[in-house]
């Protein structure tokens, strides 16, 4: 599977909270109902490796411990046409799931070395009961 | 203590059940997994036991489960020149290559999502490797006799005239 | 007026409930208020007629039996740069609407040919009650 | 700092409520809580200034009375590899954000004449209390 990404939850604009927890680089659903879910990823390249990449993908991915399989939930695939000097591409996905207690919310990507990680206010992952 | 104390408590919310139960919230037990290609529709009680239901055409599960509803079935892109490998089953999803003459350009590592590309025609070149459903066919770099190079094609000798034919041309083509 | 797309609302991860239908390729409203509409559509192509697309447009329509001309929502439009081999394009929309009941909320797309239906993650469309 | 946008807030379909109010191009929190934030802006250009526009943003800001500084909030950026003839491109944000009463909202942008301000469905800013 594509690598998951790994967050931030507590410092700055981040934080959880009505028991909404996050752990091993997942949000824990703490109670069954339906959930707007959302997460930008902003990608940034060329980087240095001459791996050219033709396309940026962002997966959000839910597990249950009584299945074995992940389940996509929301996708955002966009090809790149950028020419060699550097890029910048944001992919925002948002839209209600239903889920249940102790689901695991989290989110892959194509390659992590194009993910533009330096502000949080670029990238970004979370979940609201309705 | 504290710190035990916070780990037990993690587990303590974890149900054990038996290989092939899972716990169900709503029923405060365990109960039996479905089959593959089956979803719970009626979790056990305590006198008797799960409800499985086959999946609805067009889903499907490949794990037993005791899951409330089956995984929607994916579809080959015929438009994109996408061709069908397996057709969607109770217990497996669909599986999906690209028609003849085409090859796979994947968006990512896994490849599971990928467009289907037309293979290049090896005109005027003898084909080193022909196209697969993973790769582009691979030309050899020069030309087929009769065939010379122009502007990185290779175009037939019996196609030039005296005062088109260049330098290369003479070359590959005789006077 | 641009092609409406049609929608699964049973199968897989699509649901409806608290009365929220869908019927004839709308979402029809069960209650006045204001609601957060959001859709994604992934575009993708060339597909074999030679049609080169320039743009993809994706609308969020309302129709209301009491006013004869549809009302666009939310509209996303792109431009598209892509070159000959394949090109995939998302476009997210979301907001808040004031809606009343027996409204239907549809949405339109530039080129239904375009739409990548192939994965329920890729393409989804749906609607809360604040 | 980037130019802030201006916004219409009672025609067409743009409305305040429940004292989420609209002055000097900020929506003002009438009340303590988590708000989950959005904005869409559609680009487009070249226009006829021949700078030629390399990239867009757009940020959702929010100012406090309490600290000098903008906090950015939520930031979407993007180059643009198109062509010289017309281009479009629509960047959307959305997040939940824990707001204070009196914080104010702005929506900023790299370039204002690149902003697609004639239809109110192409660019929108709005926010609710969850």
């Amino acid at each position: 599977h594509m690598p998951i990404l790994q967050w931030e939850d507590k410092r700055g604009l981040a934080f959880t909270k009505n028991n909404l927890s996050y752990s091993s680089n997942a949000l824990v659903i703490p109670v069954s109902g339906d959930y707007y879910v959302y997460a930008q990823v902003t990608f940034r390249g060329p980087i240095e490796s001459n791996s050219k990449a033709s396309s940026v993908t962002e997966i959000i991915t839910k597990v249950t411990d009584s299945y074995p399989e992940p389940t996509q939930l929301l996708t955002g695939t966009k090809t790149l046409s950028e020419s060699w000097n550097g890029w910048f591409q944001p992919i925002y996905l948002g839209a209600v799931v239903s889920l249940e207690v102790g689901d695991k919310l989290m989110v892959n990507v194509s390659d992590i070395k194009l993910v533009d990680y330096t502000k949080e206010h670029k990238t970004f992952f979370g979940a609201f009961l309705l | 203590q504290g710190r035990a104390l916070t780990r037990l408590r993690r587990h303590a919310t974890r149900h054990r059940c038996p290989a092939g139960m899972n716990w169900i919230e709503s029923a405060r037990q365990c109960c039996d997994q479905c089959p593959a290609g089956t979803f719970l529709r009626e979790p056990c009680t305590s006198h008797n036991s799960s409800v499985c239901d086959p999946c609805p055409t067009g889903t499907f599960r490949t794990q037993p489960n005791t899951l409330p509803k089956c995984q929607a079935c994916y579809e080959c892109d015929r438009q994109a020149f996408q061709s069908v490998l397996s057709n969607c089953s109770a217990t497996s999803n669909i599986a999906c290559g690209c028609e003849p003459g085409h090859f796979r350009v994947c968006l990512d590592k896994s490849c599971s999502d990928f467009s289907c590309q037309k293979c290049q025609p090896c005109t005027g070149r003898l084909i080193q490797r022909p196209c697969s459903e993973m790769q582009d066919t691979v030309c050899d770099s020069s030309c087929k006799p009769d065939f010379y190079i122009e502007g990185g094609e290779c175009r037939p000798c019996h196609m030039s005239t005296l005062d088109t034919c260049s330098k290369e041309c003479q070359q590959a083509c005789g006077s």
